[in-house]
C-alpha cells in the first residue's frame, strides 16, 4: 500500500498553481465571418491565476457558465490551454497524453461534476477502483494486495463494509454513494491534488453534507490540496479555506472564505450572496416578502453576457448598478480590499483615483438612487460583528 | 448557411469518390461485352463476328485506364454518358431516359405511399399501445421478412394467371405507345398494381415499426405530459405534439429511401419484368455494358446524394433547433 | 483479473431477463432450430438433394414432403441441405460487417478530427453505392465464389450503415462523463474504446448484427436466385433459381418455390423477433408488457396510458369539505 | 384565507401492480388552502414528485393510483373528486383549475413549436369560442407579466435562455388563472440570481391573482424563505407539517431536525452541521414501523413496530407530526 | 385530341390484318441499323422485313439451292473467291427510288470499308457494278460461307447511306428499304411495321401490320404466347406441351427443326485419361440423349442428334458419309463396359480405374445460370456413374467459364459449335488443328478440347478450298471418320431454328410437311414466312 497517510511535506506548500490561465473555444464560423480576420471564440476562461496549497480547500464559485468546470479541466490537462501556465511544485508542465500525462494525473486527479454520469453503468465498483489502482501501480503484486487496497480505499470514503459495495453496479448505489466511489477512484491514484467539480450539486442536503465532510476529512488526514467548485456559496463558506469568485470567465474576487461570503467586495459577489436563499431572512409572517425585496436589483438583465464577444472593460459592467465610465473601457486589475489580508477584488470601485474621477453608477444601465452606495465608500460598521466567525 | 456549404462540399467529395469507384468497379469485371453478347446468343452469332463487334464497340483501341478515366470525366462534364453496348449505338442517356420514368413512377409513388401509410399506422400503434393496430405488428414483421421477389412470385402465381385482371409482366400492354391518353394510363396503372402492392407490403412494416417506437419514446417526454396537463384534446396531443416530434428521425430515413428507389428494387423489376432502371442495371451487369452500368450508377449516386441533401434540408425545415444559424 | 466479473447471481438474473422476453425467446427457439438443421441437415435429409428419381414434378406427398423438381429431386432434402449454406453465409457476413462497423464507426467517433472525416467519408461512399448491384458485380469478378467468399463480399459491402450509427452513438458517448473520467484517471485510448465505450454500445451492435444477418441471407439468396453466384452447394436461393428457370409458376408447381420462401421468411422473422427482444431488453420504454389493461378492485378494467393515470380504488362519493379548526 | 382548495386524503400511489408494486406514496393526507404556498421537501426518492403527478393523474405507466381521494373545491360550485373524473372532464379540469410547472423547462416545451403556438393552444383548448385576436392579446399580456417582451412570442424554445423558458412555463401555468399551481423543483436548474428573480415575480403574481402553490424543492433555505407552510416527506409519507417559521425554529420530527442541520447557512453564526446518518430506505423493502427508525438517533420501542400516525401532538399545537416522540393528542379528522 | 393518339386504334385493329411477333429480349432502344447485331431491328428481327438480302437460303435444308430474291441469279467462280450476281430490275426502295446494282455494290463496299458492320467476318476485297450485275470479290474461297455473302447482308440504298457520316453509330431513325414493310412506330416495348402500299417487287403480304413486342424475359414471353397475345416467337418453353400447346390445342404449335450447329460435351483431350479415345467413345455410349432432350430441353429445344457423325437430321442428312448412314447412337452400358475392360480399364465395384490404376473422375463445368446446360450435366453425371466415372458438377461463373473454356482449363463442358451451311463449321469448331493453342492461351474460335489430329485439320482445309465436289465429299468422309473414332466431343443436341406460333389468325407457317424456311422471327427467312401467311379462314 503506497497511499501516503500523512504527507511529510509541510502544510501550506503550494502544490499546483495556475498562472494567467486562458481558454478560448473556437466556435463554428458563420458565412459572414468568413471574411473577418479575427476568429470567433468563446472566451470561456481569461487570465485566471491562483494557487492550491497542501492541506487546504480552495472554493471556486460563480454563476452557471462562468468557466469553473473549464478551469478544472484545464488544471487536469484534459483540455489544452490557450495561454498561461500550470505549475506543479513550481515547474511548468504541459502534457498531452501518454506517459507524461499519466504521471501528471497520478498527482492531480479530477472528480467530475455529475455522480450519476461519471461512473460507467456497465462496470462494477470493483472494476472502477481496480483500474485506477492498476494504472497508477498501486494495486500491489498479488490478488491479496489488490483486495486489501480496494478495501482500504472504500473504507477511506466511508463505504463500509467494502464487500457490500465492491460488486455493486452504479445504478444500485445512491447518489452519495456514487460520489464516494468517484472520490475513491481519484484517491486510488494517490494524488496530491483533488479537483472536485461540483461534487455535490445533484445531491440531497443530507447526502451532500456527508460528501463534504468526507472531503474535509481527507484534506486533513491526507494533506490533500483540494479545489472545490460549487454554485452553493454557503457551502463554500463552510468547507473552503479560501474562496475565489468567477464571473464570465474572469476571477472577480478572492480571499479567505469567511470574508468573501460575509463581506463581499465586488458588486457581483454581493448580488450572489444577496440572491442566495436565506432562511434567516424570514420575518415571521411567512408571506415570502423576502423574495420580493431582494429581487429588485437585477431585473430583466439576469442574462449572463455573451462570451463570444464579451463586454469590454469589466465584464460585469452591463449589469452593475455602480458602473462607471472607466468600467466600460478598462479591465480592472486585482485591488486589495483593506479589511483582511489576502482579500482582493477586480473592481474599479476599490481604486480611489477612479472613484474620485467618475461618479459610481454614472454608467449604470438604469441608475437607481435607491440602491445602496458602493461598499468602498461607506464606513464599514458591520465588519466587527463578522469577525469572530472563524 | 455554413452548415449547408459544409454539406455541399461533403457531398461533392462523396460524389467524386463514388463516381470514381463506379468507373473502376465495372472495369474489374472479367470478360468483355463481346463475349457476353456471344454467350447470350449461344451460337447464333458466329465467332467471326467477334472482331467486327470489338471494332464496333471501340474496344480495339488500347487506351490505358488513366486515359479512359480522364476521357470519362471529360464526357461526364459535357453531359455525355457514352453509348450503351447492349443497345449500341443508343446513347446511355436515352436508355436511362426510357426506363427511369418507370422506376420513379412505380417505386417512387409506392415508397411515398408506403411511408405515409406506414407512418400513420405507426402513429396509431404507438399512441394506443395494445390496440388493434399494435396487434398487426407480428404479422407485418413476418411480411417484411419475406424476400421481395418471392412475394412477387407468389403474387403472380395467385393473382396473375391468364384471364386475370392483373398482368404478370411488363409496364403496360404491349402494342401501346407511351402517351398520356385514356388507353395508356389505365394500362400502366393496371400493370403497376401487383408490383406496387408487393413493395408496399414488404416495406411498410419498417415504417410502422420505427414510427411506433419513436412514438413510444416521444410519449414519455416531458412535453407530452405537459400537453396532457394543459388539457389539450387527445387528437391534438397525439398529432401536433407526439407525432410531429416522432416524425423527425423518420424523415431522414424517408429521404434516404427515396435515394434508394433507383437501385433498391432491382428484384421487383426482374420478377415483374418491369421496364425500369433496376432491370436495365441487371441486364447491363450481365452484358458487361460498362457505359450503361456507369450511367445507372451515376443516377443512383446522384439520387442518393440529392436525397441526403433533401433530408438535411427537410430536417432544417422541420426542426427549428437546427435552424440556429 | 483485469476485468472483474459480476457476481454470478446477478449475471444470471440479467441473462434470464432477456430470455424471459417472449419475443426474444420465440426468435431464439426458431433460430436454434435453423442452426440445428444447418449442422445436421445433410445427415437427416431423406434423399440426396441432387438425386434424380422417376417422380418428376410431383406435388407434396408422404414420400416427398415438399414435392419434387423437374428432375425428380426431393425439395425437402434440398431445403434441409441448403440451410447450412444460408446460415454460414449469414453468420460470417454478420460477424464481419459488425466487426468492420465497430472498427470504423467507433474509431471515427472516438478519435475525431481528420481520421473521423476520412472514415466518415469512406462509409458514406459505401452507403451511396447501392449494395446489391455492387455485390452482384463483385461476386462476378471472382471466379469460384465459395460460401465463405460470398459471405466475405457481403460483409465487406454492408458495414457502412452500422458504422454510421455507431459513430453517432460513440460521438455522444465520448462526451459522457464516465469516459472523460476514465481519461482523467489515466486510461489508455484503446482501453477506453474497448472497455468503457463498447459495452455501452452492445444493444446497437447486437441489433446491427441481426440486421446484417438478415441482409446477408437475403443477398445470398438473391444472388443465387438471379443466377449470379457460382455457389455449387445448395441453398434456398438455388432452389428458387431452378423453380424460376423452369417456370414453376407457369407449370403450376407451387411446391417448388413456396417452402424456400417460407423458410427465408421464418428465418427473417426469427431474427427480427430477437431484434425486438434486444431493443425492449435494453430500452425499458419499449417494453410493451401485456399488462396494458388492468382490472380494478371493483371489477372495471382500465388502460395504462400516458396522461391518464389509472385509478384502481373504487370511486367514492365526494364528501363535504372538512371543517377547518382554527388554530 | 384558511378555506381548503385542494384536499388529498389517504392517497396511495404505486409503480407497478401486485407484488411487484413499489409503494411510492403511502396514505398521504395534505390540505392546500386558498392562496397559500405549501412547501414540500424531503429526501430524494421520498415520493414528492410522485405525489404531485399522482394527484393530477399525470403519472406515466407503470404508475397507478391505488387508493385515496383528491378533492378540489372550486370557488363556486360543489367539490369535485379529481380521481373519478372522466377523461373529458379531467381534460377540462386540468390547467383551468390546476396547472403544473414541471421541473425541467428545457423539456417541458415542445422544441418544434413556437412559444406562441404553445401558449395559444392551451387557451384555445379551454376557451374554444374566444376570438383569435383576444387570445393573442392575452398571450402577450402573460409574457409581459413574467417580464419577457411580447415580441419573444414568435421564438422557438431553443432561442430562449433557461431562465426565460422557465418564465414562459410560469406564464403558461397562469394563463387560465387557475386556483392551484403545482411547481416541481422549478428552479433547480438555474443559478441563484435567476432563481431569486423568478420567485420574486411569482410571489408578486400570487399576491395579485391569489392562487395557491404547492412548491416542491430540495432547497430548504429557499423553502423556508418562500412558503407559508412546509410539509416534509420521508419514505412515501408526510412526517411533519407546520408553518414555515415554526418548522425552521423548532423541528419536531428527528428527520426534519436532521435536514435542518444538514445545510450550511450563508449568514449568521456558523452552526454545527450534523447531517443524518445512514442511507435512505429502499422502497421495495421498507423498514417496519416508522420508516426513519433505522437512522433515527432517538428511536425507541414502538418505532420499529408501529407506524406513527400523522396528527396534532400535545406538545405543539397548530402543527402535525408523525412521530412516537410526539404522541398524537388529536388525530387529524377524516 | 384523344382521337389523335397512336393508341386509339389499338383495340379495334382487326385480327386478320395484324400479326403479333414477340421476342424475350427486354426493353429496346430505338435503333434500326440493319448491320448492327445490337440494334432493336436485329434483336427483334424486323430488319429483314424492311431490308432484304440478295438470296434466300433455307437453313432447314442447307444443301438445297438458294432462292432468288433481290438477285435473280448468283454465279460463283470455281474457287468460290468471287461471285457475280444479277439484280432484279423491278425492285424499288420504299421512298420510290429504283433499286440498282449500284446500291448492291455500295452495300458490299460499305461492309468492306467498315469492319464494324461486317458481322459475318467475310474478307471482302471489292464489289463492282456493271449494268444489272455486281461482282463481289473475296480474299479467300468462300464455299462454306456462301450464305454469309448472299443471305446475311441487308442491301441498303446508296442515295441515303452515302450521306450517313458514320454508319456504325447511326440509329437509322427512318429506315428506307426494299422490303414490303416500313416502320410505323417505335417504343421500347413494341415496334410496329406497316405494309407498303405499292412498289414491292412481288405480291404484297396479307399481313397488313407487324407488331414486334419485346417481352422482358422468357416467362413473360411464354405467358404472352400461352394467352395468345403473341402469335410467333422464339423462346425456350419448359414443358411446352402443358404450358403452351395445351392452352389452345388446335392452334398453338411448336416447330423446332434442327440446323447444322450442335451442342455437346467437349472433353479436354489433353487431360489423362481423357486423352484416350476409347474412354471417350465409352462415355459416348452411356450418355442418354433422349433423357437430356426430354428433361433438359423440354423435348424440343435442342433436337436430338441421332447420327454418330454428330449431324442432325434432316439438315445434315445429305452430308453423312455412306458408311455412317443409318448408324445411330444408342445407350449401351454393357457395350461400354466391355470396350473399357478390353482397353485395360478396370471396373472396381462402382469405380472405374484407368490403366495406371487411378480412379477416373471428371469435373463437369457450365455457367451457374444456364439451367438447361446444368440439367444436362446432372443427367450426364448420372449416366457416367453407370460405368464408374465419378463426375462432379461445377456451377461456374459465366465469365470465368468462358475464359477457362477458351484457354482449355476444364475437364468437360457442355457447349455449342458454330453453325453454317455445311457440317464444316461444326467440325471446325471441334477439331480444327489451326485453332490449336497451348493450354492457357485462348482459342476463341474453337478447338476448346485441344484436339490434335493432323488428318482432320488437313481435311478441313481441303473441304473449304476444294474446287470440285469429289474432293469435298472425300474430305467430309475423313472428317466424319475422325470424329466418330476419336469422339473429341460428344454430340447431344442440335440448334433449332424454329419457333412457337399460333394458327388461330394466320396459316401457312412452315412445318415438317412444308419446311420452306427457317422459323425464327430474327432470321432473314422471316420475311419469306410472312409472305407465306394467309388469314385463317373462319
Ligand atoms: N467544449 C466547449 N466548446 C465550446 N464552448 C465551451 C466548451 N465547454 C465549455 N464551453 C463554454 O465555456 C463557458 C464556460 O463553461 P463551464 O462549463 O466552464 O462553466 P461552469 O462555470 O462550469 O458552469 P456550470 O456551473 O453550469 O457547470 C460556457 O459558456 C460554455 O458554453
Ligand atoms: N417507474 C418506476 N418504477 C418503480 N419505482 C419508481 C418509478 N418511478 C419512480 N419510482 C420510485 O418512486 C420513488 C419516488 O419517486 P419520486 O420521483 O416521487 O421522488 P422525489 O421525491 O420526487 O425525488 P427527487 O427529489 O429526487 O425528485 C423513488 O424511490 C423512485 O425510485
Ligand atoms: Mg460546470
Ligand atoms: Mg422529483
Amino acid at each position: 500500500m503506497t497511499l501516503s497517510e500523512s504527507a511529510a511535506a509541510p502544510a501550506d506548500e503550494v502544490v499546483l498553481e495556475a498562472v494567467g490561465l486562458t481558454k478560448h473555444f473556437p466556435v463554428r464560423k458563420r458565412l459572414r465571418d468568413l471574411f473577418s480576420r479575427t476568429p470567433a471564440v468563446v472566451h470561456a476562461v481569461d487570465d485566471v491565476s491562483f494557487a492550491l496549497h497542501r492541506g487546504r480547500v480552495t472554493a471556486l464559485v460563480g454563476e452557471s457558465g462562468s468557466g469553473k468546470s473549464t478551469v478544472a479541466r484545464l488544471l487536469a490537462q484534459i483540455y489544452p490551454r490557450t495561454a498561461g501556465d500550470i505549475r506543479l511544485h513550481g515547474t511548468s508542465t504541459r502534457v498531452r497524453g501518454g506517459r507524461p500525462f499519466r504521471s501528471y494525473v497520478r498527482r492531480v486527479q479530477l472528480i467530475l461534476q455529475d455522480p450519476f454520469a461519471s461512473l460507467n453503468p456497465v462496470h462494477t465498483v470493483r472494476y472502477h477502483l481496480t483500474r485506477s489502482l492498476r494504472i497508477h501501480r498501486n494495486a500491489g503484486r498479488s490478488a491479496e494486495d489488490l483486495d486489501k487496497a480496494l478495501a482500504n480505499l472504500l473504507t477511506r470514503v466511508s463505504l463500509a463494509p467494502p464487500e457490500r459495495y465492491l460488486d455493486a453496479f452504479p445504478h444500485e448505489l445512491s447518489g452519495g454513494q456514487r460520489q464516494r466511489v468517484a472520490i475513491a477512484r481519484a484517491l486510488g491514484a494517490d494524488p496530491e491534488v483533488l479537483l472536485a467539480d461540483e461534487p455535490v450539486s445533484m445531491l440531497d442536503v443530507s447526502i451532500r453534507l456527508g460528501v463534504l465532510n468526507l472531503l474535509q476529512d481527507l484534506k486533513e488526514r491526507l494533506n490533500l490540496a483540494i479545489l472545490y467548485i460549487t454554485h452553493d456559496i454557503a457551502s463554500a463558506r463552510y468547507f473552503a479555506d479560501e474562496t475565489i469568485v468567477m464571473y464570465a470567465g474572469r476571477m472577480v474576487e478572492g480571499g479567505d472564505s469567511e470574508t468573501v461570503t460575509q463581506n463581499p467586495a465586488h458588486p457581483y459577489t454581493r448580488l450572489l450572496t444577496e440572491s442566495a436563499p436565506d432562511p434567516e431572512r424570514i420575518t415571521g409572517d411567512g408571506a415570502g416578502a423576502g423574495i420580493d425585496e431582494a429581487a429588485g436589483k437585477d431585473r430583466g438583465q439576469g442574462e449572463p453576457p455573451s462570451l463570444i464577444s464579451p463586454p469590454a472593460g469589466c465584464r460585469f459592467h452591463p449589469r452593475c448598478p455602480h458602473a462607471m465610465r472607466r468600467c466600460t473601457a478598462d479591465v480592472p486589475p486585482r485591488l486589495t480590499v483593506g479589511d483582511r489580508p489576502g482579500h482582493w477584488t477586480a473592481c474599479w470601485l476599490y481604486d480611489p483615483a477612479t472613484v474620485a474621477a467618475d461618479a459610481p453608477g454614472s454608467a449604470a444601465p438604469d441608475a437607481d438612487p435607491a440602491v445602496p452606495p458602493p461598499p468602498a465608500l461607506v464606513e464599514r460598521e458591520d465588519t466587527a460583528t463578522l469577525g469572530e466567525a472563524r | 448557411m455554413r452548415f449547408l456549404l459544409q454539406r455541399v462540399a461533403f457531398y461533392l467529395f462523396t460524389a467524386w469518390a463514388a463516381i470514381t469507384l463506379n468507373f473502376f468497379i465495372p472495369r474489374m469485371v472479367p470478360g468483355d461485352p463481346v463475349q457476353s453478347l456471344i454467350s447470350r446468343n449461344q451460337g447464333r452469332i458466329s465467332a467471326d463476328a467477334i472482331e467486327s463487334l470489338r471494332v464496333l464497340f471501340g474496344l480495339d483501341k488500347n487506351q490505358n485506364v488513366w486515359e479512359q478515366y480522364v476521357d470519362y470525366w471529360n464526357q461526364l462534364l459535357h453531359g455525355d454518358l457514352g453509348l450503351s453496348f447492349t443497345f449500341f449505338p443508343a446513347p446511355v442517356s436515352t436508355v436511362i431516359g426510357d426506363s427511369l420514368p418507370w422506376t420513379v413512377g412505380l417505386v417512387g409513388i409506392t415508397t411515398i405511399i408506403s411511408f405515409f401509410l406506414g407512418t400513420a399506422l405507426g402513429v396509431g400503434a404507438g399512441w394506443r399501445r395494445g390496440s388493434w393496430v399494435d396487434g398487426l405488428l407480428p404479422a407485418t414483421t413476418f411480411l417484411s421478412s419475406i424476400p421481395y421477389f418471392w412475394l412477387g412470385l407468389v403474387a403472380i402465381a395467385l393473382f396473375a394467371g391468364p384471364g386475370s385482371f392483373f398482368p404478370s409482366s411488363g409496364g403496360y400492354e404491349p402494342g401501346l405507345v407511351p402517351a398520356f391518353d385514356q388507353y395508356f394510363i389505365p394500362s400502366a396503372i393496371q400493370h403497376s398494381i401487383l408490383p406496387a402492392a408487393t413493395i408496399l407490403v414488404s416495406s411498410m412494416s419498417g415504417w410502422i415499426l420505427s414510427m411506433r417506437n419513436m412514438m413510444v419514446t416521444v410519449s414519455s417526454e416531458d412535453y407530452i405530459t405537459v400537453a396532457h396537463a394543459k388539457g389539450l384534446s387527445e387528437r391534438r396531443v397525439a398529432l401536433s405534439y407526439a407525432a410531429r416530434n416522432a416524425l423527425l428521425p423518420n424523415v431522414s430515413g424517408f429521404a434516404l429511401s427515396l435515394g434508394f428507389i433507383v437501385g433498391g428494387t432491382l428484384l421487383v423489376e426482374i420478377v415483374f419484368s418491369y421496364p425500369g432502371l433496376g432491370y436495365q442495371l441487371f441486364q447491363a451487369v450481365g452484358a458487361k455494358d460498362y457505359p450503361l452500368m456507369q450511367g445507372i450508377f451515376l443516377i443512383i449516386t446522384i439520387s442518393v446524394l440529392v436525397a441526403n441533401l433533401l433530408a438535411d434540408v427537410a430536417y432544417l425545415l422541420l426542426d427549428p433547433r437546427t435552424r440556429k444559424s | 483479473m483485469a476485468q472483474p466479473s459480476a457476481a454470478p447471481g446477478r449475471a444470471k438474473r440479467r441473462r434470464f431477463r432477456f430470455v424471459a422476453n417472449a419475443k426474444a425467446a420465440t426468435g431464439l427457439v426458431i433460430l436454434a432450430f435453423y442452426c440445428l438443421f444447418a449442422v445436421i441437415g445433410p445427415w437427416v435429409a431423406p434423399y440426396s438433394p441432387d438425386a434424380r428419381s422417376g417422380d418428376v414434378l410431383q406435388p407434396p406427398s408422404t414420400t416427398h414432403w415438399f414435392g419434387t423438381t423437374h428432375l425428380g429431386q426431393d425439395i425437402f432434402s434440398q431445403i434441409l441441405v441448403g440451410a447450412r449454406s444460408v446460415m454460414v453465409v449469414g453468420l460470417i457476413a454478420g460477424v464481419l460487417a459488425t466487426i468492420l462497423s465497430i472498427l470504423i464507426g467507433v474509431t471515427a467517433g472516438y478519435i475525431g478530427g481528420a481520421a473521423d472525416e476520412g472514415l466518415s467519408a469512406l462509409s458514406n461512399v459505401f452507403l451511396v453505392i447501392p449494395a446489391l448491384p455492387l455485390i452482384i458485380i463483385v461476386t462476378s469478378i471472382v471466379e469460384r465464389a465459395s460460401d465463405t467468399l460470398v459471405a466475405l463480399i457481403i460483409g465487406f459491402t454492408s458495414w457502412a450503415w452500422g458504422a454510421r450509427v455507431l459513430r453517432a452513438q460513440t460521438l455522444s458517448l465520448r462526451r459522457r462523463d464516465y469516459v472523460e473520467a476514465a481519461r482523467a484517471t489515466g486510461e489508455r485510448t484503446w482501453r477506453i474504446i474497448l472497455f468503457e465505450i463498447l459495452p455501452n454500445l452492445t444493444a446497437i451492435i447486437a441489433s446491427g448484427f441481426v440486421g446484417t444477418v438478415i441482409f446477408a441471407v437475403m443477398s445470398e439468396i438473391t444472388l443465387a436466385f438471379i443466377g449470379i453466384s457460382s455457389i455449387s452447394s445448395w441453398n434456398w436461393g438455388t432452389i428458387l433459381f431452378w423453380a424460376q428457370g423452369q417456370q414453376a409458376l407457369a407449370q403450376g408447381a407451387w411446391w417448388w418455390f413456396v417452402p424456400a420462401g417460407l423458410a427465408i421468411a421464418l428465418l427473417g422473422t426469427a431474427l427480427a423477433l430477437i431484434n425486438f427482444g434486444i431493443d425492449e431488453f435494453v430500452s425499458p420504454r419499449l417494453r410493451s408488457a401485456g399488462k396494458n389493461r388492468i382490472p380494478t378492485a371493483d371489477g372495471r378494467t382500465v388502460r395504462m396510458r400516458v396522461g391518464f393515470t389509472p385509478v384502481l380504488a373504487p370511486s367514492r362519493p365526494v364528501p363535504a369539505p372538512r371543517e377547518e379548526v382554527a388554530p | 384565507m384558511r378555506d381548503p382548495v385542494l384536499e388529498i386524503r389517504g392517497l396511495r400511489v404505486d409503480y407497478g401492480l401486485g407484488d411487484a408494486a413499489v409503494h411510492a406514496v403511502r396514505d398521504v393526507d395534505l390540505t392546500l388552502h386558498r392562496g397559500e404556498v405549501l412547501g414540500l421537501a424531503g429526501e430524494s426518492g421520498s415520493g414528492k414528485s410522485t405525489l404531485a403527478y399522482g394527484l393530477t393523474r399525470l403519472l406515466p405507466p407503470p404508475g397507478v393510483i391505488s387508493g385515496g381521494e383528491v378533492v378540489y373545491h372550486p370557488v363556486d360550485g360543489p367539490p369535485v373528486d379529481v380521481l373519478s373524473l372522466s377523461p373529458a372532464r379531467l381534460r377540462a379540469f386540468r390547467w383551468a383549475d390546476t396547472s403544473i410547472v414541471f421541473q425541467g423547462a428545457m423539456n417541458s416545451l415542445n422544441p418544434v413549436h413556437r412559444i406562441s403556438t404553445q401558449l395559444l393552444d392551451v387557451i384555445k383548448a379551454h376557451e374554444p369560442r374566444s376570438a383569435a385576436a383576444a387570445r393573442l392579446a392575452r398571450a402577450r399580456d402573460l409574457l409581459r407579466l413574467v417580464g419577457i417582451s411580447a415580441d419573444r412570442l414568435e421564438s422557438y424554445p431553443h432561442q430562449l435562455s433557461g431562465g426565460m423558458r422557465q418564465r414562459v412555463m410560469i406564464a403558461m401555468a397562469l394563463a387560465l388563472e387557475p386556483q392551484v399551481v403545482i411547481m416541481d423543483e422549478p428552479t433547480t436548474a438555474l443559478d441563484v440570481v435567476m432563481q431569486r428573480q423568478i420567485l420574486g415575480q411569482l410571489a408578486e403574481l400570487r399576491q395579485r391573482l391569489g392562487f395557491a402553490v404547492l412548491f416542491i424543492t430540495h432547497d430548504l433555505s429557499l423553502l423556508v424563505e418562500f412558503s407559508d407552510r412546509i410539509a416534509i416527506m420521508y419514505g412515501g409519507r408526510i412526517v411533519e407539517e407546520a408553518p414555515a417559521a415554526d418548522l425552521y425554529r423548532r423541528a419536531l420530527h428527528p428527520y426534519t431536525d436532521g435536514l435542518l442541520h444538514s445545510f450550511p447557512a450563508l449568514r449568521g453564526a456558523r452552526r454545527e452541521l450534523t447531517g443524518i446518518p445512514g442511507s435512505p430506505p429502499d422502497l421495495r423493502a421498507m423498514p417496519t414501523g416508522c420508516a426513519f427508525h433505522p437512522r433515527c438517533p432517538r428511536a425507541f420501542t414502538p418505532c420499529d413496530t408501529d407506524v406513527p400516525p400523522l396528527g396534532r401532538p400535545a406538545d405543539a399545537p397548530g402543527r402535525d407530526v408523525a412521530c412516537w416522540l410526539h404522541p398524537v393528542a388529536e388525530p387529524v379528522p377524516r | 385530341a384523344c382521337g389523335d393518339s397512336p393508341n386509339a386504334n389499338k383495340k379495334n385493329g382487326q385480327a386478320a390484318t395484324v400479326l403479333n411477333v414477340g421476342m424475350p429480349n427486354g426493353p429496346q432502344a430505338e435503333n434500326n441499323n440493319p448491320f448492327l447485331t445490337t440494334s432493336a431491328a436485329a434483336s427483334l428481327g424486323y430488319r429483314w422485313q424492311i431490308f432484304e438480302p440478295l438470296m434466300m437460303w433455307n437453313p432447314v435444308k442447307p444443301a438445297e439451292p438458294f432462292k432468288p430474291w433481290l438477285a435473280t441469279k448468283a454465279e460463283w467462280a470455281p474457287d468460290y473467291a468471287s461471285v457475280k450476281v444479277t439484280i432484279r430490275d423491278n425492285a424499288t426502295w420504299s421512298d420510290g427510288q429504283k433499286l440498282t446494282a449500284e446500291d448492291v455494290a455500295f452495300t458490299y463496299n460499305l461492309v468492306k470499308k467498315y469492319p464494324a458492320l461486317n458481322d459475318q467476318g467475310v474478307p471482302y476485297t471489292d464489289a463492282t457494278a456493271s449494268g444489272n450485275e455486281v461482282t463481289i470479290k473475296m480474299a479467300s474461297p468462300q464455299f462454306v460461307n456462301q450464305q454469309k455473302v448472299l443471305w446475311r447482308v441487308p442491301i441498303v440504298p446508296k442515295h441515303i447511306w452515302e450521306k450517313i457520316s458514320d454508319p456504325t453509330t447511326d440509329p437509322v431513325k427512318q429506315p428506307v428499304g426494299s422490303g414490303p414493310y416500313t416502320l410505323k412506330s417505335f417504343t421500347p416495348a413494341t415496334t410496329t411495321l406497316t405494309v407498303r402500299d405499292k412498289g414491292y417487287w412481288q405480291d404484297l403480304p396479307k399481313v397488313k401490320e407487324l407488331r414486334f413486342t419485346s417481352y422482358t424475359d422468357n416467362s413473360a414471353q411464354t405467358t404472352a404466347l400461352a394467352n395468345g397475345e403473341s402469335e410467333w416467337s422464339f423462346v425456350f418453353i419448359p414443358n411446352y406441351q402443358a404450358v403452351f400447346v395445351a392452352k389452345d390445342q388446335a392452334h398453338h404449335k411448336v416447330w423446332a427443326p434442327p440446323v447444322l450447329g450442335i451442342h455437346g460435351l467437349y472433353l479436354n483431350t489433353t487431360k489423362k485419361p481423357f486423352d484416350d479415345p476409347t474412354l471417350r467413345r465409352a462415355m459416348n455410349m452411356v450418355i442418354d440423349r433422349e433423357d437430356i432432350f426430354t428433361t433438359a430441353e423440354a423435348g424440343y429445344f435442342h433436337p436430338l442428334v441421332k447420327s454418330v457423325t454428330g449431324l442432325p437430321s434432316p439438315a445434315g442428312d445429305s452430308f453423312i458419309a455412306p458408311e455412317f448412314k443409318g448408324q445411330e447412337h444408342k445407350v449401351d452400358v454393357e457395350g461400354a463396359k466391355a470396350l473399357l475392360t478390353g482397353a485395360g480399364y478396370k471396373l472396381d465395384g462402382n469405380t472405374l480405374k484407368d490403366k495406371t490404376g487411378k480412379a477416373v473422375t471428371l469435373k463437369l463445368t457450365d455457367p451457374a445460370g444456364w439451367s438447361d446446360y446444368q440439367t444436362s450435366l446432372e443427367i450426364v453425371k448420372d449416366n457416367l456413374s453407370k460405368i464408374g466415372i465419378a463426375a462432379t458438377i461445377d456451377k461456374a461463373n459465366q465469365d470465368a467459364w468462358f475464359r477457362n473454356v477458351e484457354q482449355g482449363n476444364f475437364d468437360a463442358t457442355f457447349r455449342w459449335t458454330e453453325g453454317g451451311a455445311t457440317p464444316y463449321d461444326i467440325y471446325r469448331t471441334v477439331m480444327d488443328g489451326r485453332q490449336l493453342k497451348p493450354i492457357g492461351t485462348a482459342s476463341p474460335a474453337g478447338n476448346f478440347g485441344r484436339f490434335n489430329n493432323q488428318q482432320a485439320t488437313e481435311a478441313l482445309k481441303a473441304y473449304a478450298n476444294a474446287t470440285d465436289e469429289a474432293a469435298r465429299t472425300a474430305a467430309m468422309t475423313t472428317l466424319q471418320k475422325v470424329f466418330v473414332d476419336q469422339m473429341p466431343m460428344i454430340p447431344v443436341g442440335a440448334d433449332n431454328i424454329g419457333g412457337a406460333y399460333s394458327t388461330k389468325n394466320w396459316t401457312g407457317w412452315p412445318d415438317d410437311s412444308s419446311p420452306y424456311g427457317a422459323m425464327q422471327p430474327t432470321q432473314p427467312n422471316a420475311l419469306d414466312v410472312v409472305l407465306h401467311l394467309k388469314p385463317a379462314s373462319s
